[in-house]
């Protein structure tokens, strides 16, 4: 996408990102092991299974970001859905405030 | 029934007069259009109630009141002292009234209140019409003066071509 | 001679601008006439102070016109009730004098402008005379007095529209001073006098006649006519609107709050409120009546283009929050009327000159006009946000003190569904009042003015329209003398403990 | 009446209100030294103050107490001026004496508010914060502005009336107008309950938080993030601590926004939405009620307004920059506005709570009172809000922003007293991560808690990274929603869509039946259409100019109506 730049920032090398997530790949695999090393205390019961806050953290990330994304469907709508004239006034400018 | 014909209804004619020149100034205020008729009823009306006043100091047979021999019956003074007051106040408003109908008429060219009040609104409603194209005028020059811009701020110092 | 001065001082004080009005006439000098009408207000002003505390210590002043002895006589009398309306009538006038120079200047042919100053004055002598009268029929011919007045000077606003306004003003201010005449002369025709406390003490004998209560019901709708106590409030925007902006201003501040006072002073004082209130129900139609006013006068307000016609209808609205504080007919309810009427004629005597000044500047008043101006204006923009902040009642202004006891008062009186309306007319004041800062504050100034070459107001303006401020705030921070003062005129007119 | 003044004097809110003024008279370039030294002296009065009720006074036959110190208002107030003062510096380039005193009158109110000891002293704060935070809205100076800002005051006054009513009817009933423990048990209570539910932005009541708060000014919508809601919340804790419905609305609070602000285009939206979910946690902390959760509640408001304003703060400088905060534009920026990028990801890990941020030793001690209570459905609720807060928050609002793919803008980093602004407020939020004893110590209650147990460390980095997994697998696999432009709907639309429509379809099917009567009975109908333009407009029926006429006939009616009452 880069079009200013003629070499990729930091961020945008495919070996940068590869590294990221394999650091994150890690650290979840670490924290997996983890489990095996400290002492819980459950006050639920159900609070106290193998690998409960892990799989809670990715079942509970992975429903939240699909229920909203079928929700768009129904509660998108264009931006100037409520009027014409919020659309005009969007491109109204502040004045001059926000000076340096 | 005959006591009430014979005496009440005649002893109580001067109200009868009263009420009587009372509706007829009230409805002319209130009927007529014209300015200057509607001045002429609000007299007529004031008129009816310096009448009220007058008529109820007076009492049958009694003369003025100014001290003479005798025993006489005198009508009470202090209503026709007020009403001279009263009747100085009815012809400055009659006066003022007339004196506004004139500059009315220079103003507007009419008398009649329903021609008046109609050119007033014509007035206002253009006045309210160059209003509005004003304040719409406004909106499009801002909103043209600043397409690109989403959310306002300060001016982009680089944008992707 | 100091003596002399004091004992005459009653008399004086209605005296003083009356006989200075022809004095004006003669002067034929605007500027010479402009000092007389200064002079003469700020004499009235001091004397009514002077009374104000006499009555406080003596608790009424009475005064016998021409040594005639009451009841036969027009006698005059001040108590703490007419000497806080008498405060507010000679303070509003003393500060237009500064203000009304530049501002009658700008919009009077100067021909024309000593004129102004004079019946000023008169109207001044008028108001005056209605607050300490004593006499029935004095009143009414103090009130044609000062409604002629206002007439004419309502008939000298810059656009044609002023004059069939003030027509209009003259044709429903006459059949309301008619009424109000015809109601003196029923009472009159049953009792055989004209004096106040004289005919306080004789009425009882002859309430139960019909004669009374049509008495009653004119007086009643007389002087609603004259206070623009809705449906009779309909005259008001427009006089409002077109007069001249000094004017405007006066005007607003007293004339409608004189009637007020006339209204309930032959209510309580003189019929009575057993009378009036007890026997007949007329405490519920005002309350009914005033409610309809609230609402309707903020709605309509709201909706108003133009600035000085937006604040009249707002002022049709807080007349409706003074007579409902009356209409309680107890003594916190009357308390919080009166102080209110105070108030709000501060009030509105503050907004009425700020937005005069902006007037003054850019010679027009619909609120796209004063677009921009509080940048160009900075001081009288402030001045009119705290006048604003003020009729919403936002806590340390005025009018927050006054809304406030009327909460409380109609709270206590468990007329609840008031309370209501009240905190929804106050709701929508919010509106109409933000309308006109958004206005001031948040739109540009237009590109085409062609009124860049004045600044600011001129000093007297600024310094008036800052008074009335001045004093907003330091009722709404020091409020007890103004409570402790309504509280004893309400004892008084309704009994209970100051 | 005469010592109110000494004891109102030594408010630190009237310091506030006071250094408004000043600012309102004071030449441009000493704004800014007022703009620090107003907040820091007010904070020092507030810790010279001792702890008790002061500031008694009569007013009206109520006996008033305008400033009570204990420990839950103290916390309030202080980081109240905290952020004062933080967001004085950040505002300090602004050249606009309106905003300036605004946020000031704003800053004053609230702190008033918090240290009021009575119902009415609390309505007429209340009231106040309502008026003084609308100018930082219409001062976008944008028509969209002036039309929200004026939606959002009829909200903040109906919240003041609903207060004020409630008020008189708790006084009606209990005789008492002190602020203390009101309870849902008298209609006044449950009056001042929704009073305080709008200003918390309850479900349903919340949406003039999305709506207003993107529309201010560059600062102002980070002056506005920290009072109105945090005031709410205090009230909440102050008279409705361990009202069991709290539980239930903050788990609702928690979760819903969610969905909302992963959908979501506009950031500074995103992040309004986040402090909705935000608050739910403090609604939870008060629904339960413990000395623990009361404290979890002050502790997670007071790290919330610094982490939430770091973030508002890092948006509010890349549209300073930028000119549009849209996700679906920006991308890239971390080049152009590193340290903006750095100070943004601080806030971000603050709001996801990882260890050693400060909404880790705030947030765990709701978990954990709402875990002792044994409020399971609460708990998991607020443990699948913790992981929306890592999506909405901690990735989409730097992600998209500062990385994804480059949009192409190269700007200037922030201004220098934007960027000390971020930095000393990143400051803080480690500082309260790492070292959290200070912030305990000012706690209302002595609890003993300790957040860095390993069982707690290690349970709370296996939440947020797998969270963290589950976004590279959803991004990489394509599933992870994309920004687009657009709104999403939300409850506004009832009161912008749904009750217009109702009230056309009345006055449609109004006008259709006077359509029909006209045609049969001529002009006798004059009722329907534009209801109120019609009767009030300026030449509507009631406002305009009549004949003498009619004016007179409505005279007449009422004499006669009159003289029939007495008849």
């Amino acid at each position: 996408m880069s079009q200013s730049d003629a070499r990729p920032g930091l961020f945008e090398r495919p070996g940068v990102i590869r590294t990221i997530i394999a650091l994150i790949v890690l650290i979840c695999a670490g924290l997996v092991v983890a489990e095996f090393f400290y002492t819980k205390h459950p006050h639920f019961g159900f609070d106290g299974w193998f690998a409960f806050y892990p799989l809670a953290g990715f079942v509970a990330y992975c429903f939240i970001v699909l229920t909203a994304k079928m929700l768009r469907p129904a509660l998108r709508r264009n931006e100037d859905y409520y009027n014409e004239r919020d659309r005009q006034a969007l491109q109204t400018p502040m004045r001059d405030d926000d000076h340096e | 029934m005959n006591q009430f014909l014979t005496e009440t209804l005649p002893g109580l004619f001067n109200y009868w007069i009263v009420i009587g020149l009372m509706m007829i100034g009230f409805y002319t205020v209130i009927a007529h259009d014209n300015l200057v008729k509607k001045l002429i009823g609000l007299t007529v009306f004031q008129s009816a109630v310096f009448i009220l006043y007058i008529s109820m100091g007076f009492i049958h047979g009694s003369t003025a009141p100014i001290i003479i021999d005798g025993d006489p019956v005198y009508a009470h003074p202090l209503p026709q002292v007020l009403i001279l007051t009263a009747i100085v106040v009815g012809v400055s408003t009659t006066a003022l009234g007339l004196a506004l109908i004139v500059r009315i008429n220079e103003a507007y060219g009419s008398i009649e209140e329903d021609d008046v009040l109609a050119a007033d609104m014509a007035t206002s409603e253009g006045e309210e019409a160059r209003e509005e194209a004003r304040s719409e005028q406004a909106e499009a020059a801002e909103g043209h003066a600043a397409t690109g811009a989403d959310d306002g701020a300060e001016a982009h110092e680089s944008r992707p071509a | 001679m100091i003596t002399a001065f004091f004992n005459q001082m009653p008399v004086l004080v209605v005296v003083v601008p009356l006989l200075a009005a022809p004095l004006c006439v003669l002067a034929h000098r605007a500027f010479a006439a402009w000092l007389i009408y200064c002079l003469a207000s700020w004499l009235a002003f001091a004397m009514a102070f002077l009374l104000f505390v006499e009555a406080k210590i003596a608790g009424e002043v009475s005064y016998a016109v021409g040594n005639w002895a009451p009841p036969f006589g027009i006698e005059l009398v001040i108590d703490t009730y007419s000497a806080l309306v008498l405060l507010l009538v000679t303070g509003v006038a003393a500060v237009t004098g500064p203000y009304a120079r530049k501002s009658i200047a700008s919009e009077i042919a100067i021909e024309r402008e000593y004129l102004v100053f004079a019946l000023m004055l008169l109207c001044l002598a008028g108001l005056i005379g209605i607050t300490v009268t004593g006499d029935a029929f004095n009143l009414f011919v103090f009130l044609e007095i000062s409604s002629l007045s206002s007439y004419a000077l309502i008939a000298m606003g810059p656009k044609r529209r002023a004059l069939l306004s003030s027509f209009q003003y003259l044709i429903m201010g006459t059949v309301g001073g008619t009424f109000l005449l015809i109601g003196i002369g029923l009472i009159f025709m049953m009792t055989g006098t004209l004096n106040m406390a004289d005919l306080a003490d004789r009425l009882p004998e002859v309430y139960a006649t019909r004669t009374v209560q049509a008495g009653l019901a004119f007086i009643v709708v007389g002087l609603s006519l004259k206070a623009a106590l809705m449906p009779a409030h309909i005259w008001l925007p427009n006089a409002y609107t077109y007069a001249p902006s000094a004017i405007s201003a006066f005007i607003a501040a007293t004339a409608t709050k004189v009637a007020v006072y006339a209204l309930f002073r032959f209510v309580f004082t003189v019929f009575g409120v057993g009378y009036a209130f007890g026997t007949l129900p007329l405490g519920i139609v005002l309350l009914a009546l005033a409610a309809v006013s609230m609402i309707a006068g903020s709605l309509a307000s709201i909706f108003q283009t133009d600035v000085k016609r937006l604040l009249a209808w707002s002022s049709v609205a807080q007349m409706g929050y003074i007579v409902a504080g009356f209409a309680l007919a107890t003594p916190a309810g009357v308390s919080a009327g009166l102080v209110h009427l105070l108030n709000h004629g501060l009030i509105k005597g503050a907004l009425f000159m700020a937005v005069g000044a902006m007037v003054w500047r850019v010679r027009a008043s619909s609120i796209n006009d004063l677009a921009g101006l509080g940048r160009a204006m900075p001081l009288t923009s402030a001045a009119f946000v705290i006048g604003g902040l003020s009729l919403i009642g936002v806590p340390a202004t005025a009018g927050f003190i006054s809304k406030w006891a009327l909460m409380s008062a109609l709270f206590d009186a468990q007329h609840y569904g008031v309370m209501a309306l009240l905190l929804v007319a106050s709701l929508l004041s919010i509106i109409y009042v933000g309308r006109v800062i958004e206005a001031l504050y948040f739109r540009p100034l237009p590109d085409d003015v062609s009124h860049h070459k004045h600044g600011e107001a001129p000093l007297g303006m600024q310094v008036a329209t800052w008074t009335l401020i001045a004093v907003n705030i330091v009722i709404g921070v020091h409020a007890t003398p103004e409570l402790e003062a309504a509280a004893r005129a309400a004892a008084s007119l309704v009994g209970g403990a100051p | 009446m005469s010592d109110w003044l000494g004891h109102a004097m030594a408010s630190p809110a009237l310091v506030l209100m006071l250094g408004a003024a000043l600012i309102a008279c004071l030449p441009r370039w000493l704004h800014g030294v007022w703009l620090l030294v107003i907040p820091a002296a007010a904070l020092a009065l507030l810790w010279q103050l001792p702890m008790g009720l002061h500031g008694q006074i009569g007013l009206f036959g109520f006996d008033l107490t305008t400033l009570r110190v204990d420990g839950l208002s103290r916390i309030w107030a202080t980081i109240f001026l905290i952020g004062s003062f933080l967001t004085g510096l950040y505002a300090l380039h602004v050249d606009d004496r309106i905003q300036h005193v605004s946020a000031l009158v704003y800053a004053g109110a609230a702190v008033g508010a918090v240290l009021a000891g009575d119902l009415v002293t609390l309505f007429i704060y209340w009231e106040a914060t309502a008026i003084a935070s609308v100018f930082l809205i219409w001062a976008s100076r944008t028509i969209k502005a002036h039309i929200v800002g004026l939606r959002y005051l009829v909200i903040q006054v109906i919240s003041g009336l609903l207060l004020m009513m409630g008020t008189i009817i708790h006084y009606h009933a209990t005789g008492s107008i002190a602020f203390d423990h009101l309870g849902l048990a008298t209609p006044g209570g449950w009056l001042i309950f929704v009073a305080f539910g709008i200003k918390a932005a309850f479900p349903l009541l919340h949406n003039w938080v999305q709506d207003a708060y993107p529309e201010a000014t560059v600062s102002g919508t980070v002056i506005l993030s920290i009072y109105t809601t945090k005031l709410a919340i205090y009230s909440l804790a102050r008279g409705y601590a361990g009202t069991e419905a709290l539980i239930t609305i903050g788990a609702v609070m928690t979760i819903f926004p969610i969905f909302f602000a992963v959908i979501e285009n506009d950031l500074r939206r995103v992040l309004a939405y986040s402090l909705n979910n935000q608050l739910g946690f403090m609604v939870v902390g008060i629904g339960i009620g413990t000395p623990l959760a009361l404290n979890g509640a002050a502790a997670h408001a007071f790290a919330h307004i610094l982490y939430k304003g770091l973030l508002f703060m890092s948006m509010g400088a890349v549209l300073h920059r930028v000119g549009t905060i849209k996700a679906s534009e920006l991308g890239g920026l971390y080049k152009s506005m590193p340290w903006t990028a750095a100070f943004c990801i601080v806030g971000s890990m603050s709001i996801s709570a990882f260890p050693l941020f400060s909404g880790f030793v705030t947030k765990s001690m709701i978990l954990t009172a709402a875990a002792e209570n044994h409020h399971w459905i609460a708990w998991l609720a607020l443990l699948v809000a913790s992981a929306g807060v890592l999506d909405h928050s901690g990735i989409k609002v730097p992600f998209f922003s500062f990385f994804h793919h480059d949009a192409g803008f190269r700007v200037r980093e922030a201004p220098l007293n934007m960027l000390l602004a971020m930095g000393a407020t990143a400051a803080l939020c480690i500082g309260i991560g790492v070292y959290p004893a200070p912030l305990y110590a000012i706690l209302p209650f002595d609890v003993e808690y300790s957040p860095y147990t390993s069982t707690h460390v290690i349970n709370q980095l296996q939440l947020l990274m797998f969270a963290a997994l589950a976004f590279v697998v959803l991004f990489r696999s394509g599933l992870y929603p994309p920004e687009v432009r657009g709104l999403n709907l939300d409850s506004d639309w009832l009161y912008r869509r749904l009750l217009p429509a109702i009230g056309r379809g009345i006055r449609d099917s109004v006008a259709a039946l006077r359509a029909r009567i006209v045609a049969g009975l001529g002009q006798l109908a004059g009722l329907a259409g534009h209801w109120l333009t019609d009767a009030f407009g300026t030449n509507g029926a009631a406002a305009r100019t009549w004949t003498t006429g009619v004016m007179l006939l409505w005279v007449t009616a009422l004499l006669a109506a009159y003289l029939l009452l007495y008849y």
